[in-house]
């Protein structure tokens, strides 16, 4: 039997999903999706540059490697905006996923919930397999979860902030209540990150800052790779608790006298 | 008989076409390569297959999209 | 060109030490050893027992194994009882390394520095390779150093206690300012624990508790393996900066309108 | 002529032996099959090869150890 | 010039919100109300108990203190309970004042951020000063100021908890980006927790569980009330930056030799 | 009865200890002292500056408001400095107290806890009352506490550093074992900081930087005095616990139906 | 001629009350002493001052609240 | 009959004295004015009650010290 992930019927064997946001290169972007094993790739939906004759795109590249493409909404104003850009990306990547996120603010870019439930159930309404951007607010989560969305995707930090993990105790509650998966998003910056999410029930993360502009990305694609498994592997095989005193490893009987 | 020539927008900009252009004579013309691309005229999403019977109308708002880097 | 670690010109591939303390059986000893790939075991010095006919014993399975064996001083209340315990398990397991646990406090264990910096300098002075527990004291640290320890193993929580990292800045002052290997020791919860400490600079880390105790040892030995691992390759791949605002993983032009 | 006995302890305990027994006929008394230990007369570690020549003296606390789990 | 709060028009002297709910008597109330200085006091509307013959009602003694009353709609299940309830405590306290909880979660009490934006908009159509209470959500809080809310009143961790400041970088993300009074509400459990949000720059906190069932409660009033009015002044009294390393405290230069 | 703070048979009605350092001016000094009401103020000693035709010195100024002065040893690289830095220190001042700083690090300006041990026991002989800067290391005051000094001053955080409270954990051990006060010193930003050191026991804390750098002095000395009363009422009257779940303040029954 | 008796519920219990009864008239029947209330009839918040002419109809669902302790 | 002048080191710096100058003389000479100060020779702290009797010889090294802001 395997642990692999299901949303919505598709199965993945990666729980780390890997955003292409400002890869250095396509030479680096496909090193670094290869070492970090990932089978969910993010893209954003731009306007074409009509002027640009490089044939080389992003999409062909990721189409011949096979992988599966979450096209997201990022840079949307509005709801019609979002909703247009998920049926271009349909027509465009023939797919009916899309990574929701419904940003208003430009600082700290967090989601905002009242815009990300009405989209939420516009596009689940027209066919689409939703994956809100969310903070972590257990209650929001449930509302999409009863609206039908296929995950919710909890924020750490705020997007490529590097901040790591800073609302553990919300996300914590979201994988406590939620009947579909959780996948964490945003923020997350080294391996410990990620496992540490892994470690408390996350069903995946989605990492793309951290590894794309790492000093080396494809190692720290790697270092993700290993840092998710080590996660889910722990969490799967019952930590120990906290205590609050010490208890020693090494026996307390038949100590010695000199 | 001539055509018309009349304006339209593509991803912003103003662009001249004459009457009856079709959307895959636009595209030619755009000299869009092997790129991937999709494309919604005023907000409505064209399927490719509907490209040929398209015809632009003047005004129209087109937008040519593909997929860029994001997170 | 190799990452492997070097205490005192030994060579070892694998980053995470291993303590036996509290293990559930001789057979999930070994499946836990294994999956952790570890080659360096710790074990506790104690009087045999003499009405005891079992033939099996630890010490034969790790030589068998040729594990490296890294023999503690826990229990021991003094001096005298440390060198003592060092000459025996020196005579017993023929390795002149110890790891010193100067320990006077039986609820958090939490080791003395003075009897430690007296017990390193007797120990150096006959030829031991000392490897001291300490609490994460900087100074304590370069004073161990300076004195010809070969490593400082400084504690993240209380042994056993699965508190995970209490004194992490403390740690990271010790990794600066060290020219030795420092093995970050004790109360390592779950992998993220280990991986964080690899990711800060720790050259190694030693686990016993998390592992031993853990419902699946074997699973949980793999998974602080991989913990380690991603840790120490984050490190060397250059993470990210934590920056106070959100920076956008999706570009900000050529956005569409609808 | 017969041998005196006398005390000595080992491990915390008290054991009765004979005048000029050796460490190596002690170990062979206490039977410890194919255990690995090491030993200490008086806080002193004695090396296996001097178990035969080295003559256990009255009243001395002999410790044997071995290793355990430990952290 | 005075440093007083002011909401909607109405200036309080005291940045400390009190809950009478789980007070041990009417006397421990009233202790801990005067110690505090609070005034502004929260209370919950309930069904009268008809069989109830005691006089002695909670309004009739906060009425004759001339404290401020700020009906809460803890319990409502839907929007037609909290609109109701709203009205009742209008009626029957006399004040267009409601803090608006809009709970679904039992076991976190955590409010629901649809609700409570849907509740918002038909109180304040009605005529209400609504506060109301939200998880730390900023893009929420923006989106409740500007359909016209009186303060926003985010939570640091869940009701009653005793667990502090979980959500610290979002509150803080909050207050920066709120026109709107900021008053943080639920979790906090010791006077440095409410000082810690004064000195990030929130305009108030509201305690209940924290003073009402301290062992000491007249006395925990007291501590509130100096940890409020301490985390205050040191909000404007401009605080220090954080740096890498130690900055001495005693000079550098003239030191004697021996 | 009162609360006051008793060291070595002197009572302190204030818990708040005060250094000199970086002070703005001496008027800055003096308001801050006062708001502060702190009735124990730390200096350094350094070498009279023969050139300097000024009379105002800091001592008479100290001497003049009847404050109990505590010289300090930091700049002292050895122990002969030390106790000479002492001996002459207390023929200046006329007090036997002393500040105990033995550090050799010029970053972090941790101390050395070999070396505070050695010049404790040496100044304890010589009849000095020791107050002991250390690392918060629980057998290490536990060792200093043994040899009679007078308190244990463990750091939160660097000197200067304003980071707060790094070694919690670490304090609240301390605490727990020591018969001697407990001086919480250096790193301390914020009166949230000193309030919540008071709050898990601290007999005193001391504060510098925080309070002579604010951009506003006299208020942070004020502000500092609250926290510190604070938290001291608050660890006196009994905190509620932490709890996992959230406990509703209003009550569940009665609820009524709209 | 008798008034009939009819059904009304009061903070979810049933009560019989007779035809034609005022806010009023309950309220004393009621005995609420100086207790602080507020009141609505299905779901309608009636003010003290239109007590005496409202007449309760039938199966009315009356809350009548007051306020406790809360955070 | 002249004395003879000899060097001496305060805080740290060169100073030339005449024999048998006392404590007393030489704070007299450093013109410390109303400045609160104490004062070890060579290491040894020197009361001021036993500046008078002081005499300071040839090389000394003397410490004259102060408090100054601390923390």
């Amino acid at each position: 039997m395997n642990d692999n992930l299901i949303i919505d019927g598709k199965e993945f064997r990666s729980r780390l999903f890997i955003g292409t946001g400002k890869h250095k290169s396509l030479k680096d972007l496909d090193d670094y999706i290869s070492s970090s094993e990932s089978e969910m790739i993010t893209v954003a939906i731009r306007r074409l540059d009509l002027d640009d004759n490089h044939d080389n795109d992003l999409l062909s590249f990721l189409i011949e490697k096979k992988l599966n493409i979450l096209p997201n909404t990022a840079g949307c104003k509005n709801i019609d905006e979002i909703i247009l850009t998920c049926e271009l990306s349909r027509e465009l990547i023939n797919t009916n996923w899309v990574k929701l996120e419904a940003i208003q603010d430009p600082k700290y870019l967090l989601p905002d919930p009242i815009m990300t439930m009405n989209a939420a159930e516009k596009l689940i309404n027209k066919g689409f397999k939703v994956l809100p951007y969310i903070n972590s607010d257990p209650a929001l989560a449930k509302n999409l979860e009863e609206i039908g969305c296929s995950t919710v995707m909890p924020l750490a930090s705020p997007i490529g902030s590097g901040n790591g993990i800073k609302n553990e105790e919300s996300i914590k509650i979201i994988i406590e209540q939620s009947s579909i998966p959780v996948v964490v998003d945003a923020g997350l910056a080294v391996p410990s990150d990620a496992s540490k999410m892994m470690e408390i029930g996350a069903d995946a993360v989605l990492v793309n800052t951290a590894i794309a502009q790492a000093r080396n990305s494809k190692q720290m694609g790697e270092a993700f790779k290993l840092g998710v498994k080590a996660g889910r592997i722990s969490y799967k095989s019952g930590r120990i608790p906290n205590i609050e005193i010490a208890s020693p490893s090494s026996p307390e009987e038949n100590l010695l006298d000199a | 008989m001539n055509r018309v020539n009349f304006k339209i927008y593509i991803n912003g900009k103003e662009f001249i076409i004459k009457e009856n252009t079709t959307l895959t004579q636009l595209i030619e013309k755009l000299d869009l390569g092997k790129k991937s691309f999709a494309l919604a005229v005023n907000s409505e999403v064209i399927k490719k297959e509907n490209f040929e019977s398209f015809i632009i109308l003047p005004h129209s708002k087109i937008e040519i999209i593909s997929a860029v880097g994001g997170g």
